[in-house]
C-alpha cells in the first residue's frame, strides 16, 4: 500500500494529476470510489481485490469534463473501458495516467491511454460461478422459457437507471430514453417499457461492452444484466469475429465485411 | 394545427377497378387532422391538379396526401402542383394505391381497407413533415465520358460544342469502338470509316475535349455536380509528346504474329502497334504480354529505330484525378465468339466466323483488303451460309433477349458478298426478320429480291466439316419443316451482342444498377432511358442494351442534352433529404456525445467534426456536423446514432414512427 | 388459423419498393395483409422501430432491401445486415419471437420474389397467430 | 386514539393472516425472490418471509405506484371522451409485515400529497390501506431510525403493531381506528395484554443525532464544499429516490397510441442530471453536488419548515441500494461534526 | 474388394437377349482383370422407352425396384451398360431424391422402403474410372485400325441426366480407343440419331438415318465403328442390308462394342467376345 500512496503523492506534487480517482474503505467491508486532490488525504486510498467499481465512468461526467490531468486506479475492467472510451474520442483533451496492480500486486504507473492499450491483456473477464451457471441454464432454455424468465425478472425493474449510470460506456448527455418526440421507449415502467429499454441498452452495447459487470453490480433489484451483454458478445464473436478491445474506432455496428455470414436473410 | 387534404385518384380503372375510391375518401375525412378529402378519376391530369390547387386555396391546407400511383412515378408532379399552390412541396406525400394495392389484390373490402390504411399511414407521416427547400450545390462543368465508341464520341462532341469541358477516356489504344471495325453500314451502305473518322479527328482536335486513351476509370467518389474521378492511364511505354506517329517502330518490330484484336484475330499485328490506320490518336502502344523485351528482357529494336527516342519501357501506370460534374457511360458491347456454340463445332472450324469477323473481311482496311476470302485457305467462297439469331433469343444459352442489330447486318453481309462475288450463293437461316427502322425493311427486301439472297426460314441444328466443305444441317419451316442441308464454303454466325465481361465491376464503381445480362439499368424504361438511378450518371449506346448506330447517336445526343441542362445553371439544386445533427441552447449545444462512430458509417464521408467554442475561443465541445453537399440522404447514420442526435429531413424519426403508429392504431 | 393479422413491411426505396412496383405492373396477386413503409435505405431502418411496431400491434414484420453490392448508397445494406445479425441474437436472448420478422433482399427486378416473400411470411404469421403475448406486456399495473 | 395492548399467539397471528387472505382482500407482504426481499401480493401465508431486516423497495408503491394512470382519453373525430381515475376500483389492501420505518415513511408522503392540493388518488389509496407492522428484532449498520425520531418499536404510521415477545406470543398494539376495526373483526384471536415492557424484545439502535440538530447543521453549511466532496462518487441514478419510502417526486407524461392514450404519473428522482433541465437549456442544479445538497436539504430542512414533518424515517434503504455506497447516516454524521467553516 | 467398393451390374433385357455379346464381352474383360461381376439380384425390366410414354407410375416403380434391390444388396454404385436403362435409372434416381411425393408413391406401389445406391455409372464412366487404369500394366495387342466412335443419343443426353460436358463432340470412347492403339477418326455423326426404336415400325427411316452415319464413317476411312449401346449396334449392324439397299453403297465396316474392342486388345479369343453373333462379319 506504501508504493501506492507514494505514487499518488508524487503525481499530485508534480501536477501530473490534479485529481486522483481511487478507492477507499466504505460501509462494512465495501470499497467505494474516492476522489483525492490534496496530498494529505492520500492515506484514505486503498487498492485491493475487493475494489470492483469501474472508475472510468467518472471520466466522462460533466463535473470532471474540465479537469485535464486525472489519475485513475485501473482494474482490468477499467483499463478495457478506458481504451474503448479513448477510441470513441471521449478523452479529447485529457492527459490521463493510470495506477495498475501487476501480477504480484504492486502498483505500477502508466501514462496515457495509448500506453494502457498495449498493456491490456487479451484474457477475457471471468464470470462468477453463479453467473456461469445461470448463463448455462439460460442457453438451454427455449424461447418461451426465456420470455417468461425475463417477464419475471423485468417485472421488478423500476427504471431507476442505476445500470445506465454505472456503465462507463453510457455517457450520452441525453439518452434515447429521454427522447419523447417520438417516444422511443414507452414511458410506464411496465414490462413492455422495461423490455424495450433493456433491449435498446443491449444493442447500444454491441461491440462496445467491456464486460465489467458494473451494470449488474449497481442494480438495486439484482437483475442478471450481465447475462444479456455477455451472451450478445458470445453471439457476435461467433458470427462476426473476435471482440477485440482496442483504440480502433472500428466496432461491430459501424463497420462491415462485404461477406458477413448469416443464415436468415432470404 | 395541421390542415391536411386527401386526394384519392381512380387512375381510370387501374385503382377504381378494385378499390372503392369513394369509400376511401369518405373514411379519410374522419382521420385526425384531415379537413378535406375527395376522389377524382385522373388526379395527375390537368383538371386533377387544378382540383388540388383549388382545395389548397379554399381550405387553407397545410399538407396534402395523394392516394394514387407509385411516388417513384408522380411524386415530383404532385409536389410541383402543391408548391405552385403555395404549399411547400415536401408537405405533400403519396400513398401507393396502385402498384402496392389495386393491381396486386382482388376487388373487395379487404383491398379497400388496405387502401384506407395506406392513406392513413401517409396522413400520419404528413402531419410531421416540415417544409424543406432544395439545397444549392456548386456544379463543376466538366463531363466524364467513359468509352470512345460512336456513343462516346457523339456525346463528347455535343457537350464540347456547347462550350463545356469533356474528359473522354477509352480502354483501347484508339477511339472508334466497334463502328470503326465495320466495312459499310446499313441501311445506306456508306462506309463506316468515311463517316466516323472525321468525327474521331474532331474529337482529338476539339479544344474542350481532353482525350485519354488506353485508360480506365479507377474510382468515382462524390455525387452529382461534385464527382471526383480517378482515372488509371495504363502505361503505353511511349512518350506521346515526342512520338510523331511515323510508324517506323511498328514496321521494324520483329514480333509480327500476334492475332490483332481490331481484325478480330483474322489478321496479325506487331507487339508495338497502332490498331488500325485511321486510329486516333495515331500513336503506337506496346502490348506488354507479347513484347519480347517485357517477356524475356531482350530486343528493344523499336527503341533503336525510333527517330525521336519516344520509347519509354519503364513508364508506369499513372492515376490522374479530375473533378467531374456528370458522367456518361458509353462502354458499348461485345459479340459472342464462335466457341460459344457446341452445335457449330465449339469454334474448331476456321471457316465458321462471327459477323464482326466478316466485317473485317469485307473492310478495305481489313486483312484481305476487302476481298471475301475464307480464313482456312484464303479461297473465295462460292457459297456462304449466314445464321441469324446465333445465341440470341435462346433461353437455354442464357441469352433471352433479341440483339436487335443482327437481322440488318446479316442482310448487309449477304448483300456485300453478292456485290463482290456475283456468282456466289448466299443463304440466310432466320427465324424472323426484324428490320423495323427507317428504310430498314426496304433494305432487307432489296437483299432478297435484287441480290437473290436465299432466305430459309428455320434454325440450323448442326454444322460439321467434310472434305473442305461445311455441311450446314437445318430445316425449312415454310416447307413443312423439311430438313435442309447446304454444303457451304463458309458460315457467318450473327452472334449475340452481350455486355462487356467487366461491365458489372464498372457498375459497382459507379453505384449504378445492372440487370441480369450485365447491361446498365436505366432510371425508367420509358420516361428516363438515358438516366440512371444515380443522379449525375447517364447512359449512351449499347451498354444499356443492344442498339444500332442511329439509335446510339440519338441516345448519345439525349444524354448530352441532359448534361447540358445540368450545366446550364451554376448551382445545382438537390433534394433536401439530408441528415442534420441537432443543435440546442447552451450549455448543451447538441445532444451529440461526440463519439464520431457515425463518421465511419457514412459512405459519402459527409460527417465532419465541429468545435463549439466560447467567446474566449476555447473549445467547449466537439460535435458532429453533416455537410449537406455530400450527404446523399441514406439515413444509415440516423438509425445508428445511439443518442438520436442525427435526424434526416423527409424521413425523420418522428415521421417514420408516426407513419407506423398511424397504420397500426387504426381501430 | 387467425386471419386478421397485421404485417408491416419496411423496405428500401431503390430496390424492394421498386420491386414491389414491378409486382404491381406485372399484376402478380399477393396477400393484402402487408402494408409497405418506404425508407431511403435499409440502413435507415432503426431496430427500435421494429420494437415499436410490435408494441403498437404488428403481428409480423418484413424488412427488405437491395442485395449486397447493389445498394444505391454502397453500404447501407451492409450496415443493416450487421445490425440485424446482432439484433436477432439480442431478441433471441429476450425470447422475442424472431420467426415473426422476415429479412430479405429483393431487387428492383424481382417482382415475383417480393410476392412470394409476402405470401410465405403472411402464411407463417397466420399460423403463429396475433402477437398478443408481447402486446400484453403493456399493462401498466406491474405487480 | 389511545393505543390498546393485547397479546396474540404466533398461531393466532397465522390464523389472522389466513383469515385476511381467505376474506379475498388484497394482502401484500415481504416475499423473498432470487436473494432480494420485496413487498408482493401474496396468495398463501407460506409465501411470507420474516427472516429479513428490510425489503429492498419500500411499501410506498401501495399508495404512490411507480407508474399510475391518472386518466384515459379517446378522440373520435372532433370530440374527446375522458374517463377519470376509477376511484371505486381501488381495492382494500392489507400491508402485512412492514417495519416501523416503512410505516413511518407514509407520514412525509401524506404531508407532500396533502400540502396545498389534496391528492384524491393518493388519499383514496391511503384510506384503503391497513398497515400491520412488525417491530424490529434485528437491524444492520444502515439503520438509523432512532435518530429520525422513530425506533424499532415505533407505532407512528402503523394501524396495528406486532412485537414478537418470545415463546410463541406477541404483543399486539392497536393504534388507529383501522387497527381497532381489524381487531374487532377478529377479537377471538387476541388475549389480554401481558403488560410486559416491549423494549426488551426490540433490537437496540443507538441514536446518533436528532432531526432538529441535523436541520440546523445542514442549513448552516449550505454553501460549504462538503456537498461536493460527499457527492463526488454519486453517479446520478435514481436508486435512492425509488427505494426511499419518503420520496414523493413524480413526473407527468402522456402515453399516446393513435387517437387514444393515458396520462401517467411516474416516479422521478432529483438525483437525475436532467431532473431540473429547463427548456431554455439552463439547469439550476447543473452539478451532482447541488443535487445531493437538494436531496438532503429537502428532507431535513425544507419539509420540516413547510409541513413540519421530516422527510426521512431512517430506514437506510438508500444507503443499501446505492451503487456508490453513499451512506446517508455516515454523511449526516460528517455534517453533524462540522464546526463553523471559513466560507 | 468390399461390397460397397465393388459395383453391381444391371444387364437389362437386351444384354441377356438380342445383344448377348455385349454382356459376354463385358464379363470376359472383367474376368480377365479379376473384377467380380455381380448382377443385381432378381432384377426386373427398367421400362425403357415404353413405360414412361404409357404410364407414369410404372415408369417410376420399375426402376425404383431395381434401385431398391441394388441398395438392399449393399452396393453403393451401380453399372448400367445399356444407355437406355442408364437413362431411365438415373432419371428416376433424381426424381426420388428431389421429390418426396414420388418417393412416397414408389414405396406405396412396391410396398417397401425405397433407397438408392449413391451413384449410377454408364459404361464409359465405368471403363474410364475402373477398367482403363488396370490396363496400364497389361501388354496389349494394339488394335491398329481407324475407328469411328459412335455415341448415339442416350449416352450423352439429356443435359440434366448425363454428366457429359461436350454433348456435341464427346471424347470418352475416342480416348479409350486411342489408348488401345486405335486411331479414332474425327467425324461429324458421333451423336446423330440412328433411328433407334423405329427399327421395327419404320425401318426405312432407320435405313436413311443409319446410312448417313455409315456414309460419313466410310468416307472418313473408318475401318470399324465402335458403339456402347445395344440399340445403336442393332441398327448399324443388323439393318446393314436395308442400309445398303437404301444408300445403294456396299459397306463392310464391322460394328463392335467398346468392350469387345478392349477384349481384342487383351487377346481374348473372338468366340468368348461373341463376335460370331454379328451380322457384319468381323475380320481381325
Amino acid at each position: 500500500m506504501k508504493r501506492l500512496h507514494q505514487i499518488v503523492s508524487e503525481l499530485l506534487a508534480s501536477g501530473k494529476a490534479k485529481l486522483v480517482i481511487g478507492y477507499e474503505k466504505g460501509t462494512g467491508e465495501k470499497r467505494r470510489p474516492a476522489f483525492i486532490s490534496d496530498a494529505n488525504e492520500v492515506e484514505r486510498l486503498v487498492f485491493d481485490s475487493q475494489c470492483s467499481h469501474n472508475l472510468s465512468v467518472y471520466l466522462t461526467k460533466p463535473e470532471y469534463k474540465h479537469v485535464t490531468e486525472i489519475a485513475v486506479f485501473a482494474t482490468p475492467q477499467t483499463m478495457r473501458a478506458v481504451v474503448r472510451l479513448a477510441g470513441e474520442n471521449q478523452f479529447q483533451d485529457k492527459k490521463l495516467s493510470f495506477i495498475v496492480m501487476d501480477q504480484d500486486q504492486n502498483a505500477l504507473l502508466i501514462e496515457g491511454a495509448e500506453v494502457l492499450a498495449n498493456h491490456l491483456g487479451k484474457e477475457k473477464i471471468a464470470l462468477s460461478s453463479a453467473q456461469e451457471e445461470l448463463l448455462a441454464k439460460f442457453e438451454a432454455m427455449s424461447r418461451e422459457e426465456r420470455f417468461a424468465y425475463w417477464k419475471e425478472q423485468l417485472s421488478n425493474c423500476v427504471k431507476c437507471y442505476a445500470c445506465r449510470a454505472a456503465c462507463p460506456m453510457c455517457y450520452c448527455t441525453r439518452c434515447t430514453v429521454e427522447v419523447n418526440q417520438p417516444q422511443w421507449i414507452s414511458v410506464p415502467s411496465s414490462l413492455q417499457g422495461n423490455f424495450e429499454y433493456h433491449i435498446m441498452r443491449a444493442m447500444h452495447m454491441a461491440g462496445r461492452c467491456v464486460d465489467c459487470g458494473s451494470c449488474e453490480a449497481a442494480c438495486p433489484l439484482g437483475l442478471p444484466l450481465n447475462i444479456i451483454t455477455r451472451r450478445m458478445i458470445k453471439d457476435i464473436e461467433a458470427s462476426l469475429g473476435p471482440d477485440i478491445v482496442s483504440m480502433d474506432t472500428k466496432s461491430v455496428l459501424n463497420t462491415f465485411q462485404p461477406n458477413d455470414k448469416e443464415n436468415f436473410i432470404r | 394545427m395541421a390542415r391536411i387534404g386527401v386526394f384519392i385518384c381512380h387512375c381510370g380503372e387501374n385503382i377504381g377497378g378494385t378499390v372503392d375510391c369513394n369509400k376511401v375518401a369518405k373514411s379519410a375525412e374522419s382521420f385526425d387532422g384531415v379537413v378535406f378529402s375527395t376522389d377524382y378519376k385522373y388526379m395527375c391530369s390537368d383538371p386533377g391538379q387544378t382540383l388540388i390547387k383549388q382545395a389548397i386555396a379554399e381550405h387553407k391546407l397545410t399538407g396534402v396526401v395523394v392516394g394514387a400511383c407509385s411516388p417513384r412515378m408522380h411524386e415530383p408532379t404532385f409536389r410541383k402542383t402543391c408548391s405552385e399552390a403555395g404549399v411547400n412541396g415536401y408537405m405533400c406525400e403519396m400513398a401507393n394505391l396502385r402498384e402496392h394495392c389495386s393491381w396486386v389484390h382482388e376487388k373487395g373490402e379487404a383491398t379497400t381497407n388496405k387502401a384506407t390504411d395506406l392513406v392513413r399511414m401517409l396522413v400520419g407521416k404528413v402531419k410531421n413533415n416540415k417544409p424543406l427547400s432544395p439545397i444549392k450545390v456548386p456544379v463543376s462543368k466538366t463531363a466524364l465520358v467513359i468509352g470512345g465508341g460512336i456513343a462516346g464520341i457523339q456525346t463528347s462532341l455535343d457537350i464540347a460544342n456547347a462550350g463545356h469541358k469533356v474528359v473522354l477516356i477509352e480502354k483501347q489504344p484508339s477511339i472508334g469502338g466497334h463502328m470503326s471495325q465495320l466495312s459499310e453500314t446499313f441501311p445506306t451502305l456508306d462506309c463506316s470509316q468515311c463517316i466516323l473518322t472525321p468525327r474521331m479527328v474532331e474529337v482529338a482536335q476539339h479544344p474542350n475535349i481532353e482525350l485519354i486513351t488506353y485508360a480506365e476509370l479507377e474510382s468515382l467518389d462524390g455525387f452529382i455536380g461534385n464527382f471526383k474521378a480517378r482515372i488509371r492511364k495504363k502505361a503505353k511505354s511511349i512518350d506521346e509528346k515526342l512520338c510523331t506517329g511515323c510508324g517506323m517502330c511498328t514496321t521494324k518490330c520483329p514480333t509480327k504474329k500476334i492475332p490483332g484484336e481490331f481484325n478480330e484475330k483474322l489478321g496479325n499485328r506487331t507487339a508495338i502497334y497502332v490498331p488500325f490506320p485511321q486510329a486516333v490518336p495515331n500513336k503506337p502502344v506496346i502490348d506488354k504480354n507479347n513484347c519480347t523485351y517485357y517477356q524475356k528482357g531482350k530486343c528493344r529494336i523499336c527503341e533503336k529505330f525510333c527517330p525521336t527516342q519516344a520509347i519509354r519501357f519503364d513508364q508506369p501506370d499513372e492515376i490522374v484525378e479530375r473533378s467531374i460534374g456528370a458522367v456518361v457511360v458509353a462502354t458499348g458491347f461485345e459479340v459472342k465468339g464462335t466457341d460459344f456454340f457446341p452445335e457449330y463445332g465449339y469454334g474448331k472450324y476456321a471457316d465458321v466466323i462471327t459477323g464482326l469477323q466478316f466485317e473485317r473481311l469485307a473492310s478495305a482496311s481489313g486483312p484481305t483488303l476487302g476481298e471475301i476470302r475464307r480464313p482456312s485457305d484464303g479461297k473465295i467462297p462460292e457459297k456462304i451460309v449466314f445464321l441469324a439469331c446465333a445465341g440470341s433469343r435462346d433461353p437455354a444459352k442464357g441469352i433471352k433477349y433479341c440483339s436487335k442489330i443482327c437481322c440488318m447486318y446479316t442482310a448487309k453481309h449477304a448483300m456485300l458478298y453478292k456485290h463482290k462475288v456475283h456468282h456466289g450463293d448466299a443463304y440466310v437461316f432466320y427465324m424472323d426478320i426484324r428490320a423495323a427502322g427507317k428504310m430498314y425493311d426496304e433494305f432487307t427486301r432489296r437483299a432478297i429480291e435484287e441480290d437473290e439472297v436465299k432466305y430459309i426460314r428455320g434454325r440450323v441444328s448442326r454444322i460439321y466439316e467434310k472434305n473442305g466443305k461445311l455441311i450446314v444441317k437445318g430445316a425449312d419451316t415454310l416447307l413443312g419443316a423439311m430438313p435442309v442441308e447446304v454444303e457451304a464454303d463458309m458460315v457467318v454466325l450473327a452472334t449475340a451482342s452481350v455486355a462487356h465481361n467487366d461491365a458489372a465491376d464498372l457498375a459497382q464503381k459507379l453505384h449504378v444498377s445492372y440487370d441480369e445480362n450485365n447491361f446498365f439499368v436505366e432510371a425508367h424504361p420509358k420516361l428516363k432511358p438515358v438516366e440512371t438511378n444515380t443522379a449525375g450518371i447517364f447512359l449512351a449506346g449499347a451498354c444499356q442494351s443492344p442498339r444500332d448506330i442511329p439509335e446510339t447517336v440519338a441516345m448519345a445526343s439525349g444524354a448530352a442534352s441532359k448534361i447540358l441542362g445540368l450545366f446550364s445553371q451554376n448551382e445545382l439544386t438537390r433534394e433536401p433529404v439530408v441528415a442534420v445533427v441537432n443543435r440546442a441552447a447552451p450549455p448543451l449545444f447538441s445532444t451529440c456525445a461526440g463519439c464520431f462512430m457515425c463518421q465511419s458509417v457514412c459512405p459519402y464521408q459527409a460527417i465532419e467534426k465541429e468545435e463549439i467554442k466560447n467567446r474566449a475561443g476555447e473549445t467547449i465541445k466537439t460535435v458532429a456536423k453533416v455537410n449537406p453537399g455530400l450527404c446523399q440522404g441514406c439515413g444509415t447514420c440516423v438509425a445508428f446514432c445511439r443518442s438520436k442526435s442525427i435526424d434526416i429531413q423527409g424521413f425523420s424519426n418522428e415521421q417514420m414512427v408516426e407513419e407506423v403508429f398511424a397504420l397500426l392504431n387504426n381501430d | 388459423m387467425e386471419n386478421n393479422i397485421k404485417v408491416v413491411a419496411f423496405v428500401c426505396n431503390w430496390c424492394t419498393y421498386a420491386g414491389a412496383d414491378l409486382t404491381g405492373t406485372s399484376r402478380i396477386k399477393y396477400s393484402s395483409d402487408v402494408k409497405i413503409v418506404r425508407f431511403p435505405c435499409t440502413g435507415r431502418i432503426d431496430f427500435m422501430l421494429l420494437m415499436k411496431a410490435f408494441a403498437e400491434g404488428a403481428d409480423g414484420i418484413i424488412v427488405s432491401g437491395c442485395h449486397p453490392n447493389d445498394c444505391h448508397y454502397t453500404s447501407g445494406n451492409f450496415h443493416a445486415r450487421r445490425r440485424w445479425i446482432v439484433f436477432k441474437s439480442v431478441l433471441e436472448t429476450f425470447g422475442i419471437d424472431t420467426r415473426r420478422i422476415q429479412f430479405s433482399w429483393v431487387s428492383a427486378a424481382e417482382g415475383a420474389k417480393w410476392a412470394e416473400i409476402v405470401n410465405t411470411t403472411v402464411e407463417r404469421i397466420k399460423e403463429l397467430g396475433p402477437y398478443t403475448e408481447y402486446r400484453e406486456l403493456a399493462g401498466v399495473e406491474a405487480p | 386514539m389511545q393505543t390498546e395492548n393485547y397479546t396474540i399467539t404466533d398461531s393466532n397471528l397465522q390464523q389472522l393472516l389466513q383469515a385476511l387472505l381467505s376474506s379475498g382482500q388484497k394482502v401484500v407482504a415481504p416475499v423473498r425472490a432470487n436473494n432480494k426481499v420485496l413487498f408482493k401480493e401474496i396468495k398463501s401465508a407460506s409465501e411470507v418471509c420474516s427472516d429479513h431486516v428490510q425489503t429492498t423497495l419500500s411499501a410506498k408503491h401501495l399508495a404512490f405506484p411507480r407508474t399510475e394512470v391518472l386518466l384515459q382519453y379517446k378522440k373520435t373525430g372532433k370530440e374527446v371522451t375522458i374517463n377519470d381515475f376509477p376511484f371505486d376500483a381501488v381495492p382494500q389492501t392489507f400491508l402485512w409485515g412492514s417495519r416501523p420505518c416503512d410505516a413511518g415513511g407514509f407520514a412525509p408522503l401524506d404531508g407532500i400529497f396533502n400540502w396545498d392540493s389534496k391528492d384524491a388518488i393518493y388519499n383514496k389509496r391511503r384510506e384503503q390501506l391497513t398497515i400491520i407492522s412488525f417491530s424490529c428484532t434485528r437491524h444492520d449498520d444502515a439503520c438509523f431510525c432512532t435518530s429520525m425520531g422513530g425506533g424499532p418499536g415505533n407505532t407512528a404510521g402503523s394501524d396495528m403493531l406486532i412485537t414478537p415477545a418470545g415463546n410463541g406470543t406477541n404483543i399486539a398494539e392497536i393504534i388507529t381506528d383501522k387497527g381497532k376495526a381489524l381487531f374487532e373483526n377478529y377479537t377471538s384471536l387476541f388475549e389480554e395484554a401481558m403488560g410486559a415492557d416491549k423494549e426488551q424484545y426490540l433490537t437496540k439502535i443507538d441514536k446518533v443525532f436528532d432531526t432538529a440538530e441535523i436541520k440546523a447543521k445542514v442549513e448552516a453549511f449550505f454553501e460549504s464544499k462538503v456537498w461536493k466532496e460527499q457527492s463526488a462518487r454519486c453517479m446520478g441514478c435514481g436508486a435512492c429516490a425509488y427505494v426511499c419510502p419518503a420520496c414523493a417526486c413524480f413526473d407527468i407524461q402522456d402515453d399516446k397510441h393513435g387517437s387514444k392514450g393515458s396520462r401517467l404519473r411516474c416516479w422521478d428522482s432529483c438525483g437525475f442530471q436532467l431532473f431540473t433541465l429547463h427548456t431554455s437549456g439552463h439547469n439550476p442544479r447543473e452539478t451532482q453536488a447541488r443535487r445531493w445538497r437538494q436531496r438532503v436539504m429537502h428532507k431535513f430542512s425544507y419539509m420540516p419548515d413547510r409541513i413540519n414533518v421530516v422527510g426521512c424515517s431512517g430506514c437506510g434503504r438508500c444507503s443499501r441500494a446505492c451503487p456508490a455506497d453513499m451512506n446517508l447516516a455516515e454523511h449526516l454524521e460528517v455534517i453533524m461534526k462540522m464546526e463553523a467553516e471559513k466560507i | 474388394m468390399s461390397k460397397n467398393m465393388s459395383v453391381a451390374v444391371y444387364p437389362g433385357c437386351s444384354l441377356n437377349g438380342s445383344s448377348r455379346e455385349y454382356m459376354e464381352s463385358l464379363r470376359a474383360v472383367l474376368n480377365a482383370l479379376e473384377i467380380p461381376v455381380n448382377e443385381v439380384d432378381d432384377w426386373n425390366c427398367c421400362g425403357a422407352s415404353a413405360a414412361h410414354n404409357i404410364d407414369q407410375d410404372m415408369a417410376v416403380a420399375l426402376p425404383s425396384r431395381i434401385l431398391a434391390q441394388t441398395a438392399k444388396d449393399g452396393y453403393s454404385n451401380l453399372l448400367v451398360p445399356c444407355a437406355a436403362c442408364y437413362n431411365r435409372l438415373k432419371h428416376v434416381q433424381q426424381e426420388i431424391k428431389t421429390s418426396p411425393e414420388i418417393r412416397q408413391k414408389a414405396s406405396v406401389l412396391l410396398n417397401q422402403e425405397i433407397n438408392t445406391p449413391d451413384t449410377i455409372v454408364n459404361i464409359l464412366e465405368y471403363l474410364q474410372s475402373t477398367v482403363m487404369p488396370r490396363l496400364e500394366g497389361k501388354t496389349l495387342k494394339p488394335v491398329s485400325k481407324k475407328v469411328a466412335c459412335y455415341y448415339g443419343c442416350l449416352l450423352v443426353r439429356p443435359k440434366g441426366i448425363s454428366d457429359e460436358k461436350q454433348i456435341e463432340d464427346p471424347q470418352g470412347m475416342d480416348q479409350i480407343m486411342a489408348s488401345l492403339g486405335a486411331e479414332p477418326v474425327s467425324w461429324a455423326f458421333k451423336t446423330e440419331c440412328c433411328g433407334a426404336g423405329f427399327s421395327v415400325s419404320n425401318t426405312t427411316t432407320v435405313a436413311r438415318l443409319s446410312s448417313e452415319i455409315l456414309i460419313d464413317a466410310a468416307d472418313r476411312g473408318a475401318e470399324a465403328i465402335i458403339v456402347a449401346c445395344p440399340m445403336c449396334h442393332s441398327n448399324l449392324d443388323m439393318r446393314r442390308r436395308e442400309i445398303e439397299k437404301y444408300s445403294g453403297r456396299k459397306f463392310d465396316i464391322p460394328v463392335l462394342y467398346i468392350t469387345q474392342a478392349i477384349g481384342l486388345a487383351l487377346g481374348i479369343p473372338a468366340k468368348k467376345l461373341g463376335l460370331q453373333r454379328h451380322f457384319v462379319p468381323v475380320k481381325i
